[in-house]
C-alpha cells in the first residue's frame, strides 16, 4: 500500500467571529491515498467544506487553523508561504466549489475560467492554451466543447457548468481533487453523470476527496467513508460495512433517513433539539442512546477492529446498539373509501412565452384526479411542468386549454371575485417557505392570518396548530427569519392547515433540507394526512421522497403525464421508458454503479438537457 | 439582435417623450412667471422703455398671442432646433449655449475622469483591507457630505488667492481646470468609492473569488481579472446619477470659480427669468443625459452577458 | 478728481520715459448686453466705448467743458440752438472720414425708438434735429433750453459713431469711433479686445498725451465676482481692475507692486428713497425717524473699511452746486429723537418683536431686493439698516424680486416704500433727475421717492434753464435743503470708484466720469 | 439627486440575514456620534434661542473679529455673532432638507405606487412622468421651479421636494413591483385575502420599510441642495441666516476672513454627514449588512 497521499492529524478550525468563537472543525483526521476515493460526509454545518479548505490553506482570514499533522505528497503544509500554497493550488490539488453554480466567474467565457489554471501556473504557451481546454472540456464529458468554451456561464446548464468546474479543476493534473457537494444542486439524471466522471478521475489514478451529505451518492464512489458531525468524525471506515453496519447512531439516523426507492419505509422518531455544543458527545442531545457520559464527556474515536472489520473506528460510548425505533410500516395505508374526486385535472394545457419571444408548452394535456385523502405523487425532472400544474390547480395562473373542477365545481374557470371565498379550500406549502412569509409577520400573526375570519381566541388554535407540527408556543412570537429550515417547512405547513383545507399542494417542499430534517418533515406529512383526512397534491423531483409519502403518482416529461398509477406499480414495474430512466439514475445504497449508458438508452440523451437543471421551483 | 432593436428603438423613443416633456415644462414655467418678460427683454431697470418700446418687443417675441398659439410656435420652433432668442443677451439662444458648451463639457469631463479613476483606485487598495477601509471611509463620507461649493470656496482661498499655484480666472487654460475639476469630483468620487468597493468586496465573496483562488490565482490577478468587473456593474448603474450630479455641481462650481459655461449661463438666466435660455438648457440637458444613459445601459449589456439576450 | 487725478498718478510713478507696446489686461465687474453706446446703459459699455468713441467735448471741471471733437461751439436762440465747428483731418477707425455728417447720423441714431437706446436718449431729451451746415460744421436745435447739454455730449453714450458701421443691420452691429483704440473682438461674458489706433491724433483738450496711445492691445476681462477680480490682480492675470472689493483695498494698500486710486463718483450718491405717497412714510415724522434711527456712518465705515464717504447730502462732493451746509437738514443718527417722532406720529404700541404698532397695524416697510442690481455689498449693508430700523421698532421687508416685477409691480406700479438707487453724472441736474415730480421713473425719470413738491419742481426748472450761475446754485441748494429737511432721501455712502493697477501700469488718466482713459498708459518695468 | 438603489432591496432575504447577524447591541462609536450630532442640529433647528441669541443683532464696531470669548466662531461683516447665526441658520437649512425630502417621500411613494399598481394605462404614464423629471438634473429641476416662483425658503423647499419625488416613485414602484410578485403576496392571495387587505397589509408596509431607510440617506442629499439653492442665492434670503447664503456672503472676504466661510461649511458638511452616516448604519442594521 503506497504512503498516503494526504495526512491530516488533530486538524481543528476555529472562526473568530464578533459573535465569539466557531468551532467549525475539531481534531479531525483523514488520509487519502493515491488513487483512492474518500468521502467525507455530514448535515449541513458539520465542517466538511471548512476541512476542505484547510488542505488547501484557503480556511479564511478569520479562521484559526491547528494541526498535528498536515500534510500533501510528503511535504508539511502547516506554515507554507502564500507562494508555495499558490504554487499548491490548482497545480497539485483541485478543487471543486461546494457552489457549482455561481463558481463560475459569469462575467467571463467559460474557456478562460477553464484556462486560468494552466495560465497561473504557466502550463501552456498562448497558441496550445485553447486546444488544451477544448480537449479538457471534451474530457469532462462536455458535448462540443468549440462552441461551449466560447460561452458565458449562464448561458450553460447546471450540469455543465459542473463539469466546466471539474474541467478547470483537473486541468493541471493534480494529484488530489476535492469535489465539494458536486451533485447536490443537480437533477438526479444529471448526478449519474457527474458521479460517473469523478469516477473515472479515480481510475485515471487521481485521488478524490469526495464531500456531499447525501450518503447514497457517496455509495456510488468511496472506497472509505468519514462522518463528520458537528466538526468532529464520529465514525470512519471502508464504505461498503460502514454503510451496511453502522456503527455510531448519527451514522445510523443518517442511512435510515435516505429516502430510497426499495427499502423499509420508516417513520423517524419525534423531533428532538438541535445540537448542543461541548464539553460532553454533541450528538447526545439528539441521540436516544445518550445518557450521563455522553453528556459529559467527549468520546473518544477508537478504532473497532472486531466487530467491524479493520479501518473502522467510531467516537461513540454505545457502538452498534440499535437505537429503539419504531416497527417499519408500509408508507401511508391507501385510505380507500368512496373514491370521490376533490380536485379533477382535465386536459390542462399551458404555454409561457420565453425571453426569446418563442412560445414553450410547460403543461401539455395534463389529465388526472386527487382523491379525497390521498396522497398524489408528481414526480419528474425539472423544467417538467410540474410546479406549473401545481399553481394550476391552485388556480393562481388560468390554463390555456382544459379546466381544473374542485368537487366537481368549476374552478379554475371561475372569476377571482367569486373564487376568493373557496380559496382557502386549496392550499400550498413550497419549497421556499421562508420567502412566502412576510417578513415583518410573527409566526403568531403568520399562522394567525390563515384562520378563517372570525376564529375566537385565535392565540390558542394557533399554539395548537403549532403543536399539531411538533412545534412550541415559545416560536408564536418569532420572525420566520429567525427559525430553522426544518422549523419553517414546520410553520408553512401550520400555515396550511389553518383554513382547514380539502387539498394541500406541496411543491417540493423537502428538497430544501437536511436528509434528517427531510424524514422528519416527510414524516409529519403523512401523519397529519392520515390524521386530518386532506388530500396532498405531493411534487417533488425525488422518486425516493415521494415513495415514503403517496398513494399514487404520476411522471411528468417535458409538460406531458407519461405515466400514473399505485406508487408501488409504478416505482416496482415501470412501463414508461422515461420513468425507468429516471429511476435507474436515482443512486442508491449497496447498488452496483450504473454507467451512463443506460440513461441513454432510457431515451434521454447526455448533452441534451433542460434549459436548466436546478431543483427547486421555478 | 432584433431584441436589442427593439430595446434602442424603445429608449429613442422615450428619450423623445422626456426631451418633450422637459420643453413642455420649461414652456409651463415661462407662462407660468409673474412680471412681463418685455421689461427684461427692453433692458431692464436703467432701460425704462417707453411702452411703445415695449409694445414693440411684446409684438417681436409674439408675447400678446394666447398660450396655445404660442405653444405650437414654440414647439414648431423647437422641432426645428430653434431656441428662440435669448431675453437678456441680445443673441440667438442656440449661439449662447455653443459659446458655453465647451467650458462647462471640459469642465464635466475632467471631473467624471478624475471622480472615477480616483474611486476605483481607492476601492482597489482598500476593499477587503478594514484597516485601509476605515481610513478612506472617514474620507469618503466627507467628500460625500461636502457641497461642492464649499469646496471649491476652500481650494480657491488655498491654492490662487494665497498660495497663487493656480489662476483665479477661468480662462481656458488647463491649469484653471484643476481646482473647479477636483471641487466637482471630490464628492462623486466619494460614492463611487464606496460602491466600487462594496461592489469588490461582494465579488471577493463568491464562490468563484474562492475557486480563483483555489486555482492558485495571485491576489491581483482576482481583483483585476475577476472582481474589478463584477464592481463595475454597481458603478455603471450609478453613472447616470453620477452624471446628474456632474451636472448639477457645474452650476455651482462655475459660479465659484467665475467660470465660462452652462451652469453660469443657466443660473443668470433663472435670475434674470431669461425662460429662453433656461428652456434651451433644460432641452439640452434632458437630450444629454437620455442619451448617455442609454449608452450607460448598452455599456452595461457588454460588461454583463447576462444582460445582453433579456431584451431591456 | 478730474483728469488731473490721472496726471498725478504718473507723475508719482519712477522715472524713465513711456515705451510703446505690450497688452493691458483690466478686469470689470458687470457685462455687456450691446456695445453700442446709444443703445446699452451699463456702466461697463461707457468704460469701454469711451475707448473707443470720442466726443464732441469734454469735461473738464465740474462745470467746465473743453473742445474734443469739436473745436468750438456758441449757443444761441435762448439756449435752444448749439453750433459745433468739428475738428478735421480725424477718420473713423473704418476709414470713413469724421464730418458733420458723422455728428447727425450719431444723434438721430440716439434718438430713433428702434434703436432701443436704454439711457443715452434720456440724456438729450429736448433734442429735436441736427442740421449739417458745412463738411465740418453741424448745428443742433432743441425743444427747450437744456444747459446739461454739453454735459450730456461728453458722455461716452453720446460717442460719436462711424456713418458707416450705422447702415449695418442690428446683428453684426461693430463699434466704430475715432478714438484711441479700435474694436477687435467681443467673447460674450469674457473679454472685449481693442487694439492701438496708429492713426489717433484727436484727443481732449487737456490729455497729458498726444498722439497715438502707447499700449498695443487693451482687454477688458468680465470677472464679475469680486473676490476673483482682485486674485485675478494680486496673480498678475489682470494688470488693472475696477471696482476693487473694499475690504481688499486695504490690504492691497499695504501690498508693494499695486497702486491704488479711488475717484468719488460725481452726481446722486448712494442713496435711500423714501415713497412718500405711502402708507407710514406719508408721514414726514417717520420719514425722519426713519432716518435718525440708521446709524448710517457706522454701517458705512465698518462695511467699506472707510474707503465710501459717508454721505449727508443726496449729492456728491464732487457735483457741481454740492452744498455742504445742507446736511444740517439731515435727520442724522439719534435714537432717542427717532424713538420720540415715532411716538409722536402716533406709533407707541409695540408687538411681540418688539415692532411698532398703531391702530392694530406693524410698522412694515417694503423695500424690494432686486439680486442683479446688488453690487458693492449693499445687501449687506441693508441687513445693517435692517437690523437698525428694527431696534426703533420699524419693520423692513426685502422681498426679492426679478427684474420684471422690480420694473413693473415696484417701480411702475408704486408698491414699496424704500428704494436704493445711485447715479452717477456729474451735474447738479441730476437733482430734476431724481426729485422733480415729473421724472417719475414711469417718466422714464428717477424720482422714485415720488415726490410732487410744486416749489422743488419749480427751483430746478429754473436751474436747468438759467444762464446765471448764481441763480441756480442757490436753487440747487435749496432742493437739497428741503429733500433733506422733508427727509425724501437718506444719503447713505458716495460710490467711490475703486481701482487698483499693477506698478506697472503707467500714464492711466481717469475722466470726469471717473473712467480710466487708457490712451495714455504704458506698461513699465 | 438620489442615488439610485442598484437592486432592488429584498426584505425577505434581509430578514434573514438579519436574523442570523446576532443584534450587535451597540452600534460603531462613529454612528453613535453622528446620531448624536444630528440629534444636536434637529434640537438647534427646533429651539436655537437655547442656544444663541440675536442672530442679527449688528454692531458694525465689532465686525469681522476673528473666533474669541464671547464669539466662539467669531463675528460677521456687519459684526453679527456668527456663532449665533449658525445655529439659527439649522432651521432653514433643516427645514428644507428634511421637509422636501420629507414632501418628496410621500408625494413619490403614492407616486410609485400608482405605478407599480395603477394597472397599465395609468402607470404607464405616471412612470414615463417620472422618467421626463428624471431625465435632467435635479438641480436644474429645481432652478426651474425657483425660476417660476421666485427664490425664498418656501419655494426652495418646493423645487427640491419636485427636483427628489420621482427619484423615490421610482424606488417605490420597483420595490412595490417586487413586493407584489413575491411569495408572500402570493400566499396572502391562496388563503383568499381581498386585494385591499393585501395591499394594506402587506405590500405597503413592506415598500415603504426600506423607503425610510432611503429618505434618512437623501436628507443629506436636500440640505446640500438647499444649500447650493441659496448660495447661489434663490435660496432663503437674508437677513435670514442659512449656511449656504452665509457662504455666498463669506466668499467675499476669503482672504481677510476666512473663518467666516469656514464655520457654515463646516455646519453643513458635518449635518450631512451624520445624517449619512447615520442613515447608512440603519440601511445596514436593517439590511443585515454590518456597516461597511
Ligand atoms: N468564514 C466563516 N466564519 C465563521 N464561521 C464559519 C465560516 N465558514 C464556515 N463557518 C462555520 O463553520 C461550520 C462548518 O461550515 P461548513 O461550510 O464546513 O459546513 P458544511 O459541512 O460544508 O455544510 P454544508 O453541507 O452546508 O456545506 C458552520 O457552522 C459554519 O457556520
Ligand atoms: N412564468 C413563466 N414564464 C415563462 N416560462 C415559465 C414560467 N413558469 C414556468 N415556465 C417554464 O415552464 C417550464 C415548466 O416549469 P415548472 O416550474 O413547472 O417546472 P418544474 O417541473 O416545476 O421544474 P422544477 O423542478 O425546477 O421546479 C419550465 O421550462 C419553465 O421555464
Ligand atoms: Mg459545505
Ligand atoms: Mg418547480
Amino acid at each position: 500500500m503506497s504512503d498516503p497521499l494526504v495526512q491530516v492529524a488533530g486538524l481543528s478550525v476555529d472562526f473568530v467571529t464578533r459573535h465569539g468563537v466557531v468551532h467549525a472543525v475539531r481534531d479531525v483526521g483523514l488520509t487519502v491515498r493515491q488513487g483512492e476515493c474518500l468521502a467525507v460526509v455530514g448535515e449541513s454545518g458539520s465542517g466538511k467544506s471548512v476541512t476542505a479548505r484547510a488542505l488547501l490553506g484557503l480556511a479564511g482570514a478569520t479562521a484559526r487553523v491547528r494541526a498535528g499533522t498536515l500534510s500533501f505528497e510528503g511535504r508539511d503544509l502547516r506554515g507554507l508561504g502564500t507562494r508555495e500554497w499558490r504554487r499548491l493550488r490548482g497545480r497539485r490539488i483541485g478543487y471543486v466549489l461546494q457552489d457549482a453554480l455561481t463558481s463560475l466567474d459569469p462575467l467571463r467565457r467559460v474557456g478562460d475560467e477553464v484556462a486560468e489554471p494552466l495560465e497561473v501556473h504557466g502550463l501552456a504557451t498562448r497558441d496550445d492554451l485553447d486546444d488544451q481546454v477544448i480537449g479538457l472540456l471534451a474530457e469532462a464529458g462536455i458535448p462540443d466543447p468549440e462552441a461551449r468554451y466560447l460561452q458565458f456561464p449562464h448561458e450553460l446548464s447546471g450540469g455543465l457548468r459542473q463539469r466546466a468546474l471539474i474541467a478547470s479543476a483537473i486541468a493541471a493534473r493534480p494529484s488530489l481533487l476535492i469535489a465539494d457537494e458536486p451533485t447536490t444542486a443537480l437533477d438526479v439524471t444529471v448526478q449519474a453523470q457527474v458521479l460517473d466522471l469523478l469516477d473515472a478521475r479515480r481510475r485515471a489514478g487521481t485521488a478524490v476527496l469526495l464531500i456531499s451529505h447525501d450518503l447514497a451518492v457517496v455509495a456510488r464512489l468511496a472506497d472509505r467513508v468519514s462522518i463528520l458531525y458537528a466538526g468532529l468524525v464520529v465514525e470512519e471506515g471502508p464504505a461498503e460495512d460502514l454503510l451496511s453496519s453502522p456503527a455510531h447512531p448519527y451514522a445510523a439516523e443518517l442511512l435510515a433517513a435516505v429516502p430510497s426507492v426499495d427499502g423499509p419505509v420508516l417513520e423517524p422518531g419525534a423531533l428532538r433539539p438541535a445540537p448542543a455544543a461541548e464539553p460532553g458527545c454533541p450528538y447526545a442531545s439528539r441521540c436516544a442512546l445518550a445518557d450521563d457520559r455522553c453528556r459529559a464527556e467527549l468520546p473518544p474515536l477508537v478504532s473497532y477492529a472486531v466487530p467491524y472489520g479493520p479501518g473502522r473506528a467510531v467516537r461513540c460510548f454505545h457502538p452498534g446498539e440499535d437505537p429503539p425505533r419504531p416497527a417499519a410500516r408500509r408508507g401511508a395505508a391507501p385510505v380507500r373509501g368512496p373514491e370521490r374526486a376533490v380536485v379533477s385535472v382535465r386536459g390542462v394545457t399551458k404555454r409561457f412565452r420565453s425571453s426569446g419571444g418563442a412560445w414553450r408548452t410547460a403543461v401539455d394535456g395534463v389529465s388526472f384526479e386527487l382523491r379525497e385523502g390521498e396522497a398524489l405523487g408528481l414526480v419528474g425532472e425539472s423544467g417538467s411542468g410540474k410546479s406549473t400544474t401545481a399553481r394550476i390547480v391552485l388556480a393562481e395562473i388560468a390554463p390555456d386549454a382544459g379546466e381544473v373542477l374542485l368537487d366537481g365545481e368549476a374552478w379554475s374557470g371561475l372569476r377571482e371575485r367569486r373564487r376568493r371565498l373557496r380559496r382557502s379550500r386549496v392550499q400550498l406549502v413550497d419549497q421556499d417557505p421562508l420567502s412566502s412569509f412576510d417578513p415583518r409577520f410573527t409566526v403568531e400573526r403568520v399562522i394567525g392570518e390563515a384562520l378563517p375570519r372570525g376564529t375566537p381566541a385565535v392565540r390558542d388554535r394557533v399554539a395548537e396548530l403549532l403543536g399539531e407540527v411538533g412545534l412550541g408556543p415559545e416560536i408564536l412570537r418569532r420572525l420566520p427569519a429567525q427559525l430553522s429550515g426544518g422549523q419553517r417547512q414546520r410553520v408553512a405547513i401550520a400555515r396550511a392547515l389553518a383554513p382547514g383545507p380539502e387539498v394541500i399542494v406541496c411543491d417540493e417542499p423537502v428538497s430544501a433540507l437536511d436528509v434528517t430534517v427531510q424524514a422528519r418533515i416527510l414524516a409529519l406529512l403523512s401523519r397529519l394526512r392520515r390524521e386530518s383526512g386532506v388530500s396532498l397534491l405531493f411534487i417533488s423531483h425525488d422518486v425516493g421522497v415521494v415513495r415514503q409519502v403517496c398513494d399514487r403518482v404520476a411522471v411528468m416529461k417535458d409538460g406531458a403525464l407519461v405515466e400514473i398509477g399505485d406508487v408501488e406499480t409504478v416505482l416496482g414495474a415501470p412501463r414508461a421508458p422515461y420513468t425507468r430512466a429516471l429511476l435507474a439514475a436515482v443512486p442508491r445504497i449497496g447498488v452496483p454503479r450504473i454507467d451512463v449508458s443506460r440513461i441513454d438508452a432510457g431515451g434521454r440523451a447526455v448533452d441534451a438537457e433542460p434549459a436548466m437543471d436546478l431543483k427547486g421551483p421555478t | 439582435m432584433p431584441p436589442l432593436a427593439r430595446w434602442l428603438s424603445r429608449r429613442l423613443a422615450l428619450t423623445l417623450i422626456a426631451l418633450w416633456g422637459a420643453a413642455t415644462l420649461a414652456f409651463a414655467g415661462m407662462r407660468l412667471v409673474p412680471g412681463d418678460p418685455a421689461r427684461v427683454i427692453a433692458g431692464g431697470v436703467q432701460a425704462n422703455a417707453t411702452p411703445q418700446v415695449l409694445d414693440a418687443i411684446r409684438e417681436q417675441y409674439g408675447l400678446g398671442e394666447p398660450v396655445v398659439v404660442q405653444y405650437a410656435v414654440f414647439a414648431g420652433r423647437l422641432l426645428r432646433g430653434d431656441l428662440g432668442g435669448s431675453y437678456q443677451l441680445n443673441q440667438p439662444v442656440s449661439g449662447v449655449i455653443l459659446d458655453q458648451l465647451g467650458p462647462t463639457v471640459a469642465l464635466a469631463a475632467g471631473a467624471a475622469a478624475l471622480g472615477f479613476s480616483l474611486a476605483v483606485a481607492v476601492a482597489l487598495l482598500t476593499a477587503g483591507r478594514p484597516r485601509a477601509r476605515a481610513v478612506t471611509r472617514v474620507l469618503e463620507f466627507g467628500s460625500i457630505s461636502t457641497p461642492n461649493f464649499w469646496i471649491g470656496v476652500l481650494l480657491l482661498a488655498a491654492f490662487s488667492f494665497h498660495l497663487h499655484w493656480f489662476p483665479v480666472i477661468g480662462d481656458g487654460g488647463l491649469s484653471a481646470l484643476v481646482l473647479p475639476c477636483v471641487a466637482l469630483a471630490l464628492p462623486i468620487a466619494g460614492v463611487l468609492a464606496q460602491v466600487t468597493r462594496e461592489g469588490l468586496e461582494r465579488a471577493l465573496d463568491q464562490p468563484f473569488a474562492l475557486t480563483a483562488r483555489a486555482r492558485g490565482a495571485t491576489e491581483n490577478r482576482i481583483r483585476l481579472r475577476h472582481a474589478l468587473r463584477h464592481a463595475a456593474l454597481p458603478v455603471l448603474t450609478l453613472s447616470g446619477w453620477a452624471l446628474g450630479e456632474l451636472l448639477a455641481g457645474a452650476v455651482v462650481v462655475e459660479t465659484v470659480f467665475a467660470r465660462q459655461g452652462l451652469g453660469h449661463v443657466v443660473v443668470t438666466a433663472v435670475r434674470g427669468r431669461d425662460f429662453p435660455v433656461v428652456t434651451g438648457v433644460v432641452v439640452l440637458s434632458a437630450l444629454t443625459f437620455s442619451l448617455i444613459n442609454t449608452a450607460l445601459d448598452l455599456l452595461y449589456r457588454f460588461v454583463d452577458p447576462r444582460m445582453r439576450e433579456a431584451a431591456s | 478728481a478730474s483728469a488731473r487725478g490721472g496726471d498725478d498718478r504718473s507723475g508719482r510713478s519712477p522715472g524713465g520715459g513711456p515705451v510703446a507696446g505690450g497688452r493691458l489686461t483690466y478686469a470689470v465687474a458687470g457685462t455687456q448686453v450691446s456695445l453700442d453706446p446709444a443703445v446699452a446703459a451699463t456702466a461697463v459699455t461707457g468704460l469701454i466705448d469711451r475707448n473707443v468713441f470720442d466726443s464732441l467735448v469734454v469735461q473738464t471741471g465740474p462745470d467746465a467743458f473743453g473742445p474734443w471733437l469739436a473745436t468750438k461751439w456758441e449757443v444761441s436762440n435762448g439756449g435752444r440752438t448749439y453750433t459745433f465747428t468739428l475738428r478735421e483731418g480725424v477718420t473713423f477707425h473704418d476709414g470713413t472720414p469724421f464730418t458733420a455728417q458723422a455728428v447727425k447720423a450719431t444723434l438721430d441714431h440716439v434718438v430713433d425708438p428702434a434703436t432701443k437706446s436704454a439711457y443715452a436718449a434720456s440724456l438729450i431729451a429736448p433734442y429735436k434735429q441736427a442740421r449739417v451746415v458745412a463738411d465740418h460744421v453741424v448745428e443742433v436745435t432743441l425743444s427747450r433750453p437744456f444747459t446739461p447739454f454739453l454735459q450730456a455730449l461728453s458722455v461716452p453714450y453720446l460717442g460719436i459713431q462711424s456713418p458707416a458701421a450705422l447702415t449695418k443691420p442690428v446683428a453684426d452691429y461693430r463699434p466704430v469711433g475715432t478714438g484711441p483704440f479700435s474694436y477687435v473682438s467681443w467673447e460674450k461674458d469674457k473679454r472685449v479686445t481693442l487694439r492701438k489706433n496708429p492713426r489717433y491724433a484727436s484727443p481732449p483738450a487737456g490729455a497729458s498725451h498726444q498722439g497715438a496711445p502707447y499700449l498695443d492691445d487693451l482687454v477688458f476681462e468680465f470677472v464679475s465676482e469680486d473676490a476673483t477680480r482682485y486674485g485675478a490682480l494680486t496673480s498678475g492675470q489682470a494688470q488693472g481692475i475696477a471696482g476693487v472689493p473694499p475690504l481688499n483695498a486695504a490690504r492691497l494698500k499695504s501690498l508693494t507692486g499695486f497702486a491704488f486710486s479711488a475717484q468719488e463718483t460725481p452726481g446722486l450718491n448712494y442713496n435711500l428713497y423714501l415713497n412718500q405717497t405711502r402708507g407710514p412714510l406719508k408721514d414726514v415724522r417717520v420719514r425722519r425717524a426713519l432716518s435718525a434711527s440708521i446709524n448710517v456712518d457706522q454701517l458705512v465705515k465698518s462695511i467699506y473699511f472707510g474707503l465710501f464717504p459717508t454721505a449727508r447730502n443726496p449729492l456728491s462732493r464732487t457735483t457741481a452746486a454740492y452744498d455742504a451746509s445742507a446736511e444740517s437738514d439731515l435727520a442724522s443718527y439719534d435714537p432717542a429723537e427717532a424713538e420720540r417722532l415715532l411716538d409722536e406720529a402716533g406709533w407707541t404700541a409695540r408687538d411681540g418683536n418688539g415692532y411698532r404698532v398703531k391702530d392694530g397695524k406693524t410698522l412694515t416697510l417694503t423695500w424690494p431686493y432686486w439680486a442683479e442690481g446688488n453690487k458693492e455689498q449693499r445687501d449687506v449693508l441693508a441687513e445693517g439698516i435692517q437690523a437698525q430700523a428694527k431696534l426703533a421698532g420699524i419693520k423692513i421687508d426685502r422681498p426679492a424680486v426679478d427684474t420684471g416685477a422690480f420694473v413693473s409691480k415696484y417701480l411702475i406700479g408704486g408698491a414699496y416704500d424704500l428704494v436704493d438707487v445711485s447715479f452717477a453724472r456729474p451735474t447738479p441736474d441730476v437733482l430734476r433727475f431724481a426729485f422733480a415730480s415729473g421724472n417719475t421713473y414711469a417718466k422714464a425719470g428717477g424720482n422714485v421717492a415720488l415726490v410732487r413738491s410744486p416749489q422743488i419742481d419749480k427751483w430746478v426748472e429754473e436751474a436747468a434753464e438759467t444762464s446765471d450761475p448764481a441763480t441756480s446754485k442757490s436753487d440747487y441748494s435749496s432742493v437739497q435743503r428741503e429733500v433733506l429737511r422733508q427727509a425724501y432721501v437718506v444719503p447713505l455712502y458716495t460710490p467711490v470708484q475703486l481701482t487698483a493697477f499693477s506698478a506697472k501700469v503707467r500714464g492711466v488718466a481717469f475722466d470726469a466720469q471717473t473712467y480710466p482713459v487708457f490712451h495714455g498708459a504704458w506698461l513699465g518695468g | 439627486m438620489t442615488a439610485p438603489t442598484a437592486v432592488p432591496y429584498d426584505p425577505v432575504r434581509a430578514a434573514e440575514v438579519r436574523a442570523r447577524a446576532p443584534r450587535h447591541g451597540l452600534p460603531r462609536p462613529g454612528v453613535l456620534l453622528a446620531v448624536a450630532f444630528f440629534t444636536l442640529v434637529c434640537a438647534a433647528a427646533a429651539f436655537p434661542g437655547l442656544f444663541a441669541h440675536a442672530p442679527d443683532q449688528v454692531d458694525p464696531a465689532a465686525a469681522l473679529l476673528g473666533p474669541r470669548a464671547g464669539h466662539p466662531f467669531g463675528t460677521d461683516q456687519l459684526g453679527r455673532d456668527v456663532f449665533a447665526r449658525v445655529v439659527y441658520g439649522a432651521r432653514p437649512s433643516l427645514l428644507v432638507g428634511a421637509g422636501s425630502t420629507l414632501l418628496a417621500g410621500v408625494a413619490g411613494s403614492a407616486w410609485g405606487l400608482l405605478g407599480a399598481l395603477g394597472g397599465r394605462v395609468v402607470g404607464e404614464v405616471a412612470m414615463r412622468a417620472a422618467d421626463v423629471l428624471l431625465s435632467f438634473p435635479g438641480i436644474l429641476m429645481a432652478l426651474l421651479v425657483v425660476a417660476v416662483l421666485g427664490p425664498g425658503t418656501r419655494n426652495a423647499l418646493l423645487a427640491i421636494t419636485l427636483a427628489l419625488a420621482p427619484g423615490f416613485a421610482r424606488v417605490v414602484r420597483v420595490q412595490a413591483m417586487v413586493v407584489r410578485g413575491s411569495p408572500y403576496v402570493r400566499a396572502a392571495v391562496n388563503l383568499g385575502l381581498t386585494p385591499a387587505r393585501i395591499l394594506v397589509r402587506h405590500i405597503v408596509p413592506n415598500v415603504v420599510a426600506p423607503l425610510l431607510i432611503l429618505a434618512t440617506i437623501n436628507v443629506g442629499t436636500a440640505i446640500i441642495a438647499g444649500a447650493s439653492l441659496s448660495f447661489l442665492g434663490l435660496g432663503p434670503q437674508p437677513p435670514d441666516p442659512e449656511w449656504g447664503a452665509m457662504l455666498a456672503q463669506a466668499r467675499d472676504y476669503l482672504d481677510a476672513a476666512w473663518t467666516l466661510a469656514l464655520f457654515p461649511g463646516a455646519a453643513i458638511t458635518l449635518t450631512v454627514m451624520s445624517a449619512t452616516v447615520a442613515g447608512r448604519a440603519l440601511q445596514a442594521r436593517y439590511e443585515g449588512r454590518d456597516s461597511r
